[in-house]
């Protein structure tokens, strides 16, 4: 499928056309690699040039990202981007706005700016590049480091309880939330193809192996045996996992939901995945479904509802509203209200 | 006892006329002493004399009625010549209420006309202003003419019969009947006040009735009343030919943006937390219709400066405003668009006081922080507004200056400009600087393999090529690590740090030479020089021209810009024995002064919460002289 | 019950104790005047003395509530409240450190240190008094207000899609989540007791009226008839309300919560709630059985679980440590990896 | 060519006594030249050399391997007396691959020793560093004494046959042989090292020995080696009797931090939010157990100010440290803290650039920023650190300020400090200043009904009382709003505001009479006085003995104490013809001397992102006596 090469834009645009001639400075092996890669061969689906795509990065090693594209890009202060977003896209409603961010710069520091966008729901799209860690600044644990982490600035174990993206995304009444792995191109392509075609703000949150800081923290679903403790979640199919999709989810008796046997249950049984429900609750039931990527944990998208884009119609009216007024109806502004002549 | 009632008796509706004259309406923030103050202003600017106003707001929302703190007042200074400040000393304060006798009493001048509502002195009310005795009887008067007048039962007996009216709402009118009297003293214009009445409460006939009411009672009782024989007459003041309109810093500010964004093509943008007085622009350009302009209210300071810069890299006129601390929590972001080199446009009106301070009054004590405010090196161009008018050619000379030279610029206002209004002589937009973006359409370097943009190379005023997203061919990245000069490159390389902190600074000194020179008011070949900047305007030429009048000779000179200065400020201060520096701060311009030109500038530094008084200044130029 | 008269606290404490000598600076009707009273009346039960309490408070009308307690406060700066009480709360376990926050303070400039402060589960207590709109800037909307929201700086209506407090806080992981409201005095004092038992971060949302610039926002569940829409939360009894509990709530097929007439599918199909499920799904769920405050609302506890509070232990064992370490310690500190002498 | 081996051949295993050097090992980030540099500079304490080292990080984490962005470097200068900068050309270059050459050479003296680890320059890594030809044959390095040694095959060789180890683990230990090489060369003891290498690797016995081995193998090499037939002496210094220890200034702000706790009694309470340089402190500090020292790495800057600031309501030393745009956030909290009167110390360890700038390099252009950076008259105290060592005294003294003064108190510190270290004279705990916080434990006012305690009421120091909750009795609420001056209560009064704003900034101002006076060095009755802050100590006072060493007459002060100044500081300045004032920033301390003093102070402003060098200054000063 058309995630696979680039080589099939409408506009006719490769990979090779969204790809920058910076040298490329992360670490070897570092999973923003594979990030950098997908979107590059991703890009070209959108029809769009590269001059009508923007990069907004914060601070951070994921915020590096913006200087290897060939589209315009803004590396910001730490934890701004969407803010800087914002402006943007509501400036410009002709552009493709995309915000590139971290676990400690989305979540951390700029945690408000980002549940802020997602309730506006203007329309930019955010990606977090989630490693569960600090990299740029050598090694300090996140916001959603698991509890009791070793790192620099806490040699005796973190004492914080994680965010669960996700369930935070929801919490600020995201109209779209998904989640995805670095590796893993195909699903990775299909979660940004949804992205890229919700109206409103949508927030990825993307797993990231950090190998120098926090290797292997998504072991369980990105290592060799990940695959069958990914979750994919798919609009309107039951929810199973596993090998052969043997395993399942339900909701039990007591009202959670709890993964089972397929066999034991029965198909019928099963969760089936509404991304449209315009409440909230199952998304978000679903977010908790694994505290953390160490087991069977869903990926795709969680939620994709419709709801009014932030000021869309008046966006639409300034834009043509600008230019037309000129001199004339300045002078008259300026003689508006109580006037009087002196001669 | 002189000045009562009585004691002017004999000479029957006199007219006097005076040059000058400033009245203060005060009472709760119930009585409505805006308004009152406000039509009062508007009937004077229609008449021709020139005026300034000044509002004085409780810092409450709404202190519980009758107290000390609930006390609301309007202070308009009026006058047959050009006047610059709203006035030191009252000559007639009209107070509804105990409180605002107590509150603003110590201010009115020595044998002043104080006109009370005797019906608001109600036990109940001394007691929530903390009289033990009356005032109005217990001599605390004896130096000031006392008119006591049963306003509120007045305007209930005028209003009496007009259905629709309970005689509680009735009383509601009573600042009206203020208004009216006091308009009767001053031979006010009634129709302005009338027609207004009319237009604004044409949709509630009982209202509109009862004000129209209460207003005639007013006019009526100060022409007909034994007690108070006299009234005065104010000429109209010999002002320039022209359309004017009353005005306060805050529209002006917003006209300006609109006038910047009109003469430069660009859209406004303009991203704000509300704060108090900054929340009144954003207000007022929220209902701003017809010329495109976006306003966002963001979730915070931060936010808001962030969203204007990014509609700024997005072409359009990226502004946002704030005050106090909203300042501090741009500082970061500021620093950014420094790095960028995009134009953005930050409004601080100043407030007084460090941290939350004293959040309505006004102060200018935010000089240094906006030349200073940011870590490292991160030189930015800083205009002052200096009257309420000017806020619109000070907004539109920032404007100029950040889109010129792509950076962004600081503009001081404060609160006294933001809320205080003057006659603004409308000029013609054809008149006002046209503005040239100019943005990058085309590579602008050859390189080995083909044309490449190379985002930081600069035209001869040091400018960069702005380059907006859409732009075919320009694709590039700009961030806020240090970038190679020319090709804004990510460079760590020593040398070219250097550089680029020398070319930072030099093109926002460079703007110099596009600023014109400073001007110096020095009739007589003074030996002290006044130099004011911001809100001092009014009160330096107004005490220079009494200490002249007096055949004192000083001279005086106002910055508008404060970064960089005027080329030749350093030869004028050097030329002067004396430089004095009149400042609502510690003496931040004084500092600047001393450190560039080694000038031993002396200050006169208030720091009240209130604007600078000419009649105070009057005193301490005197005085060294 | 002891809510009612402050004159049963286990010191013998009453309402006065705890009340300042400063004149209310509120407007007159405001429901800032009734929290303060429940407050105050409240606080004996605690068992503490006056000086043992510190109310932290933001910037905002709800910000003056610190001036007319009688206990130890601070009047910080806009929206850093929870950080002011976090460093407060940490250096001083012996204390009770109570945040007062609005719904802009709180949760639009303080939503990050809002957010962070309850998924660190460090000992405060926060009431947010959400009534819909800046108060104090006298009129504008707030991140609460309903979408369309004509304001001072809104003419033509708000475009923001406004936050659900309670979701939003089980989104970030509080460990308590509560609503209650100004003037039903029993109820916010049952929620208060609660929160204060509560060990961790306490989140209490408290409907207010802004009779100024928003009056009647809540009209529908404190009004005269507002008692009927009131869905009051009771741990492990069944979701009832209406003026006989004739209404209840349930799980539809369709997986969603939904109110109905307890006649038509009887008591036992009622939700039963509990405020200790581990898991925040079926919280969350209740907050969005209604999106803004005007029909049925649910009120009362949603959430307490017991979660470890934020580095308890390690406090406990800094504050032995402290003062045990002088002179000898510091010398031999200093003197620690490689030294030489000269002589 | 000359320096080849063989050229200077002849002479066997010749000692050359030196009285300084200076030498560099760089290599790839992978390389571990940080650790070869440490352990040098530890051997060379041991033996009594005075020694100051400079590490040089690359920005990106993990640039690619063999790239000229990825080059670590670690510069250590050592002699037989007392030094007092990292030096600044090297005298020996350890180059471990092409990209390390190239980005170090050019700094190397004229003639200088080349180190060259002919493993590493193959042709895969001569392409990364943009070599087209091998700088080791082309004739490049002519004009230095090149070494080629293969030491990655001769280590390897070295490690053969230790068990546990491949070739490939084997080859990580090159620079310990790199180590060993250069110990032999400057006669450092090989016991230091190879303990160290016993402790630290104690867990791991194949990596241990393959590190002993190559180290040896490096320090017998040198020994045996034809090609390299010389080797140096540097004797001991003449130093101060006492116990030493190296440290670079972050550890020693660490340590003064908990001497602070200690001294005063209270319990240090850090909190962070990480930023390089800063985070080091917050590791440092984190790792610190037995004092009861509580760290906590909040969710940005503004939070870790805030939290710092609500320990210290609750009678904790509240401490926040950071760099850069991290200052910019905390200006507002620092503002309430002024405000509030509640001491607090703010560590800002400067770094490069405006924005994000460059943040692995130094740089000392935050000092306008920490006096003036906040909106409003908020004064506070400034103190700068001047060596690594001096960053513990420092720390102690800015703590004194703030407890003993109740206020905010703002450290400067750099990058350059943080990284670099020095031998320290250790201290006597017992000679350390007492600090006594002295709470208010009862009321300290008789009001009409009964005693009262009022927050504000100061003492002669001009300090307001320290009421901690869980005092009874004394329950208060602070906040950022203006208060009345004893009572502390709320006020907007207009007197009131400018009386508080007064005594705010006299506090501050006062501080003088307590820090002592400025010292000045001046042995010949000099007309230049050079007048340095933060980290140029060591370059001036190396500078100015240059310029005496060759007859020349300079005078030099160091001021530790920003604001407020030394009291006799006017009185200096004023006492010289020329005052030179160096800095890596634009000029910041000269324009607050030429403000205060009107004195026609003049610059040098190095803007590298480098600290400044006794030679260049030396150059300087020289030019300009
Ligand atoms: C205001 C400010 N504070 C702190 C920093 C230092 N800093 C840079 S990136 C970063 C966090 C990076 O973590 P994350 O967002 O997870 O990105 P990653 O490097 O893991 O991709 C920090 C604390 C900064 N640049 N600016
Ligand atoms: C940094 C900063 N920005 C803005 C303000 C102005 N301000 C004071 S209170 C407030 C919002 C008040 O709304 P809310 O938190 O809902 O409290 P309420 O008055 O409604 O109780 C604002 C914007 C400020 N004091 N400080
Ligand atoms: S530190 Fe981690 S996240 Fe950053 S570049 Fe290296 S591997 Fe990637
Ligand atoms: S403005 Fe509203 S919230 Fe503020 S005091 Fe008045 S009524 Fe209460
Ligand atoms: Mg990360
Ligand atoms: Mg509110």
């Amino acid at each position: 499928m058309s995630g696979q090469n680039g080589n099939d834009g409408p506009l006719g645009l490769t990979k090779k056309d969204f790809a920058s001639d910076q040298e490329t400075r992360w670490c070897p092996g570092c999973g923003d690699y594979a990030i950098l890669a997908t979107v590059q061969q991703f890009l070209p689906e959108l029809g769009l040039p590269p001059e009508r795509l923007v990069f907004v990065a914060g601070i951070g090693c994921s915020g590096r990202f913006a200087y290897y594209m060939n589209t315009y890009g803004m590396h910001g202060i730490h934890g701004r981007a969407p803010a800087i977003a914002t402006g943007l896209a509501l400036a410009r409603p002709d552009l493709s706005v995309w915000v590139v961010t971290g676990d400690g710069d989305g979540l951390s520091i700029g945690g408000n700016h980002l549940i802020h966008a997602l309730r506006r729901n203007v329309p930019i799209k955010i990606l977090l590049f989630n490693n569960q860690i600090y990299g740029l600044t050598k090694g300090q644990y996140s916001p959603t480091s698991e509890q009791g982490k070793v790192t620099k600035s806490t040699p005796f174990g973190s004492h914080d309880h994680p965010f669960n993206p996700i369930a935070l995304a929801l919490g600020a009444e995201a109209s779209f939330a998904a989640r995805t792995v670095d590796t893993d191109r195909d699903h990775q392509a299909g979660v940004l193809r949804a992205a890229a075609a919700h109206e409103g703000s949508a927030f990825v949150e993307i797993y990231q192996n950090c190998n120098v800081f926090n290797d292997g923290a998504f072991e369980a679903i990105r290592g060799k045996r990940g695959r069958e403790n990914q979750i994919r979640l798919e609009h309107d199919e039951p929810i199973r996992f596993g090998a052969e999709g043997e395993r399942g989810v339900v909701r039990g008796a007591d009202q959670r939901l709890r993964t089972v046997d397929v066999g034991e249950v029965g198909e019928e049984a099963l969760l089936v995945h509404d991304a449209h429900d315009s409440n909230p609750a199952q998304a978000f039931a679903l977010a908790h479904l694994a505290e953390q990527p160490t087991g069977p944990t869903p990926i795709g998208v969680f939620r994709d509802i419709r709801r009014p884009v932030y000021a869309a119609p008046l966006t639409r009216k300034l834009e043509t509203e600008h230019g037309t007024a000129g001199a004339e109806e300045l002078d008259a502004l300026l003689r508006s209200g109580d006037t009087w002549t002196v001669d | 006892m002189i000045g009562s009632g009585t004691a002017i008796a004999g000479h029957l509706n006199e007219v006097i006329e005076k040059e000058r004259v400033v009245v203060r309406f005060a009472g709760d923030s119930g009585d409505g002493m805006q308004l009152a103050g406000t039509r009062f202003a508007a009937a004077t600017a229609m008449i021709g004399n020139d005026l300034v106003t000044l509002p004085d707001f409780p810092a409450e929302i709404r202190a519980p009625a009758g107290t000390l703190a609930g006390v609301s007042a309007f202070q308009i200074h009026f006058a047959s010549r050009d006047i610059l400040t709203p006035g030191g000393q009252p000559n007639v304060l009209v107070a509804m209420n105990p409180a605002a006798l107590k509150t603003n009493l110590h201010e009115l001048e020595r044998g002043g006309i104080v006109l009370a509502n005797e019906d608001g002195f109600s036990a109940h009310n001394l007691r929530k202003a903390a009289y033990d005795e009356n005032p109005l009887e217990d001599g605390t008067l004896d130096d000031y003419s006392l008119f006591r007048i049963p306003m509120t039962s007045m305007t209930v007996r005028a209003t009496d019969g007009i259905d629709g009216i309970t005689s509680r709402d009735a009383a509601r009118s009573k600042n009206f009947f203020a208004l009216g009297l006091v308009s009767w003293m001053y031979s006010r214009p009634t129709d302005v006040t009338s027609e207004w009445i009319e237009r604004k409460f044409a949709e509630s006939a009982p209202v509109r009735e009862a004000n129209l009411a209460a207003f005639r009672a007013g006019y009526n009782f100060g022409e007909t009343a034994e007690l108070l024989q006299v009234h005065y007459e104010v000429k109209p003041a010999a002002a320039e030919p022209g359309t004017y309109r009353g005005v306060n810093g805050t529209t002006a500010a917003a006209l300006g943006l609109v006038a910047a964004s009109v003469r430069s093509g660009l859209p406004l943008f303009l991203a704000s937390y509300p704060i108090t007085p900054a929340s009144e622009l954003l207000h007022e350009l929220s209902r701003q219709k017809g010329f495109g302009v976006r306003t966002v209210q963001a979730e915070d300071e931060i936010a808001a400066a962030n969203m204007a810069l990014g509609a700024a890299f997005g072409g359009h006129l990226g502004v946002t405003a704030t005050s106090g601390p909203g300042m501090d929590l741009k500082a970061e972001t500021i620093g950014l668009a420094v790095m960028l080199e995009l134009p953005m446009l930050v409004i601080d009106v100043q407030r007084a006081g460090p941290s939350t301070g004293m959040p309505t009054k006004t102060e200018a004590a935010d000089l240094l922080m906006a030349i200073h405010g940011r870590h490292g090196e991160s030189p930015l161009p800083v205009v002052a507004a200096s009257t309420p008018a000017q806020c619109f050619d000070a907004v539109l000379e920032a404007a100029r200056i950040a889109i010129t030279y792509r950076t962004p610029v600081i503009l001081l206002s404060d609160t006294f400009l933001a809320n205080s209004s003057e006659p603004w002589l409308l000029p013609d937009t054809a008149d006002l600087p046209e503005i040239d973006p100019g943005f990058a359409t085309a590579p602008n370097h050859q390189g080995a393999d083909g044309a490449e943009f190379w985002p930081y190379l600069r035209d001869e005023r040091l400018a960069r090529p702005w380059a907006v997203p859409g732009t075919e061919g320009l694709q590039h990245v700009i961030g806020g690590l240090e970038k190679e000069a020319d090709t804004g490159h990510i460079s760590y390389e020593a040398a070219n740090h250097a550089e680029m902190t020398r070319l930072r600074a030099a093109k926002v000194a460079g703007i110099a030479d596009d600023i014109g020179a400073l001007e110096v008011d020095d009739p007589d070949g003074a030996d002290m020089l006044v130099l004011g900047w911001g809100s001092t305007f009014g009160a330096v030429k107004g005490a220079c021209r009494r200490v002249r009048l007096r055949g004192g000779r000083v001279a005086r000179a106002h910055l508008h810009h404060l970064n960089p200065l005027p080329r030749n400020t350093g030869e004028i201060v050097r030329s002067y024995e004396q430089v004095l520096v009149p400042e609502t701060n510690t003496g931040q311009l004084r500092r600047i002064i001393r450190d560039e030109f080694l000038v031993d500038a002396q200050g006169y530094n208030k720091m009240e919460g209130l604007p600078i008084f000419a009649e105070e200044l009057d005193d301490v130029i005197t005085e060294r002289l």
